[in-house]
């Protein structure tokens, strides 16, 4: 029944035409200093609008001018041209400067995610400060993925839209040098032969008997 | 030490002491034994695909044996290392022994380089990230963003399900409707207490209480027994006052008070 | 690099061409949080800039877009075309559950209509507030009714075609007995056992029963 309405409010009212969408998704991208996603734009604009389409032009109308128009996850922006950075001084915000231990961190849940705090320290060969892993999520760089579905159901961490925004991604695939790191096989998990001195096995044990008492209280 | 290290340590050039020397001072600046493996596999100068595990081990060997000769406390994981390299050290120089178990040193080691090969490989991606366009330094968003009005429209809502509750629940208010209604063949001792508080100073013989009950409550038995209760209720109340003196002849016999005069113990 | 910017400012170089002027200018004034003059972005662009003449090129690109360039006092900026500020609405619609009291009234309503506020009041056992009413007559779920032909002539309620049609009913005699609702368990309250029984006597004061007399037979 909703159905029939629907289809009758888009015969009685005419979408805007094509021009007048790009223009209406133009001021909702221009007004919003957060990603807009598309689903949100067609909510906003006249009935039967196609955001996605109207999101084609607009997008080739920006390209090499000062402002430019990108995509962020499955969201919109639009951003300044990075060439012209250095115009920007009075607008520079100061980024807390990170840690090694924190950059190699946020490296790695980039390109391994979903990857669980045990991986992490394999890959590192140290254990992972609380601190470093509390500043990656207040920085909303980081968040909690699902949980492994392995003894212990660990906790993985992947990157949020916050991160492909502040390094200027489209997607996670588009991370630098990923193609090169999967073909050489370094995003592997390769378990280690036997016991080998860099395995956090007792961090394993923690998060088993962690995941455990969940489970428990379930 | 074996001939072998000897050997090696002799082969250590002048300048490799100096770096090892300086890598010693700074121990606490490497981030766990893998990030100083990888220190020491540079001085090999070759790709990480092709590192002799076996020379490294021996340099870290060296290093940590030149740690405990400078009375440095080394941490407990770089001492592990240390066990577990010497161990793959003497895998890799002896013959395969058939009868051992667990894994070879080639593949040890060859585990060993792909963690080396693995965390170089992450630290080049984390420069090649953080030297990325960066939001803030090289492009910037929307100075002024404009407040989206957020319109909010209430609706309400509730369900047939949600009416009847609410009709339910009033009708069984109703129900309990009784708990006030008795009330009416209900003397409380606290009406009780108030009508003998202002009669006891009448009673200077003993006297049956049921001759306080209030008029009207003597004849229905319901009630009857209400006041009577309530009466007695209040007449011990008043005895533990030191109002009243309180007496019983014997079990079943009529309860008999009798005012209690000021000084008189 | 401080070499290369004196040398920019001897003017050695030729000014960037108008194009690119252009596109600082856009970049400045997207990315700042206040109008900015000519003379500030003169001094932010590099030497020889003509601020003034890009500004009349961008004013003239944006020209019927979705995004204007404005003059603020002696400084420009850039905003959202006027006509599409209904955009910058967002529509959150909130479904709230009906408050207690609401729905308490409305029922008395439904099942004793025609009904005076002074007969809710009486069942209900509180008063009932200006507002609640005012909410289910903004609902259109209730109505005035007749007046009452009793001393003070009081206005009556009664429900509506759309609290049928919200409800399902057909009308408002559809709506289940107390009988009905016992049986569905919606009367799971029962007076607590040892609860003197409800004697006809005591129930005479009771007005409203009279009505709903036929809903206690059990």
């Amino acid at each position: 029944m909703s159905e029939g309405i629907e289809t009758q409010e888009e015969s009685l009212f005419e979408a805007p035409p094509m021009a007048e969408q790009e223009r209406m998704c133009e001021a909702i991208l221009f007004a919003s200093a957060e990603p807009v996603t598309i689903k949100e734009m067609n909510a906003r604009m006249p009935h039967g609008c196609d955001a996605a389409e109207a999101m084609v032009h607009l997008r080739k109308r920006y390209e090499g001018r000062g402002v430019r128009v990108v995509k962020v996850g499955d969201a919109w922006a639009m951003r300044t041209a990075p060439d012209l950075g250095f115009l920007m001084q009075k607008e520079m915000v100061e980024t807390r400067k990170l840690s090694r231990a924190a950059i190699e961190t946020l490296a790695i849940i980039a390109y391994h995610q979903p990857v669980t705090r045990a991986e992490i320290e394999e890959i590192r060969g140290v254990s992972v400060s609380r601190g470093t892993v509390d500043q990656l999520l207040e920085m909303e760089w980081i968040r909690f993925g699902r949980r492994r579905m392995t003894p212990g159901r660990p906790v993985t961490f992947v990157v949020t839209s916050e991160f492909l925004d502040h390094f200027g991604l489209e997607s996670a695939r588009d991370l630098p040098g990923l193609k090169e790191l999967r073909s050489a096989g370094l995003l592997e998990n390769r378990p280690p032969p036997g016991a080998m001195p860099l395995t956090p096995s007792d961090e394993d044990d923690e998060e088993a008997a962690e995941g455990q008492s969940e489970l428990f209280e379930d | 030490m074996s001939e072998a290290d000897i050997e090696e340590t002799q082969q250590i050039s002048v300048a490799e002491r100096l770096a090892a020397e300086a890598l010693i001072v700074d121990v606490d600046g490497f981030e766990g034994p893998l990030d100083l493996l990888l220190t020491l596999s540079r001085t090999q100068k070759v790709d990480l695909r092709k590192i002799s595990i076996l020379q490294l081990a021996r340099q870290y060997l060296a290093f940590v044996e030149k740690a405990k000769q400078l009375r440095l406390e080394l941490a407990a994981d770089y001492l592990v290392m240390a066990a577990w390299l010497a161990f793959l050290k003497s895998r890799l120089l002896l013959p395969p022994d058939p009868t051992e178990e667990g894994p070879s040193g080639e593949e040890l080691a060859a585990h060993l380089a792909f963690q080396l090969e693995r965390l170089q490989a992450m630290r080049d991606v984390a420069a090649k990230l953080m030297a990325r366009d960066r939001m803030g330094r090289d492009f910037f968003v929307r100075g002024i963003p404009e407040d989206v009005t957020r319109v909010r429209k209430v609706t309400y809502s509730a369900s047939l399900l949600d009416l009847m509750q609410g009709y339910a629940r009033i009708r069984t208010r109703d129900e309990f409707r009784p708990f006030v209604m008795d009330r009416d063949s209900v003397f409380t001792m606290e009406e009780a207490l108030e009508r003998m508080r202002g009669m006891i100073g009448f009673a200077g013989t003993w006297t049956d209480i049921l001759s306080y009950l209030p008029v009207g409550w003597e004849s229905d038995p319901k009630k009857r027994r209400s006041a009577t209760a309530a009466t007695f209720a209040a007449s011990l109340e008043l005895a533990k006052e030191g109002k009243v003196e309180i007496r019983q002849a014997e079990t079943f016999a009529p309860i008999q008070v009798r005012r209690k005069d000021e000084g008189y113990v």
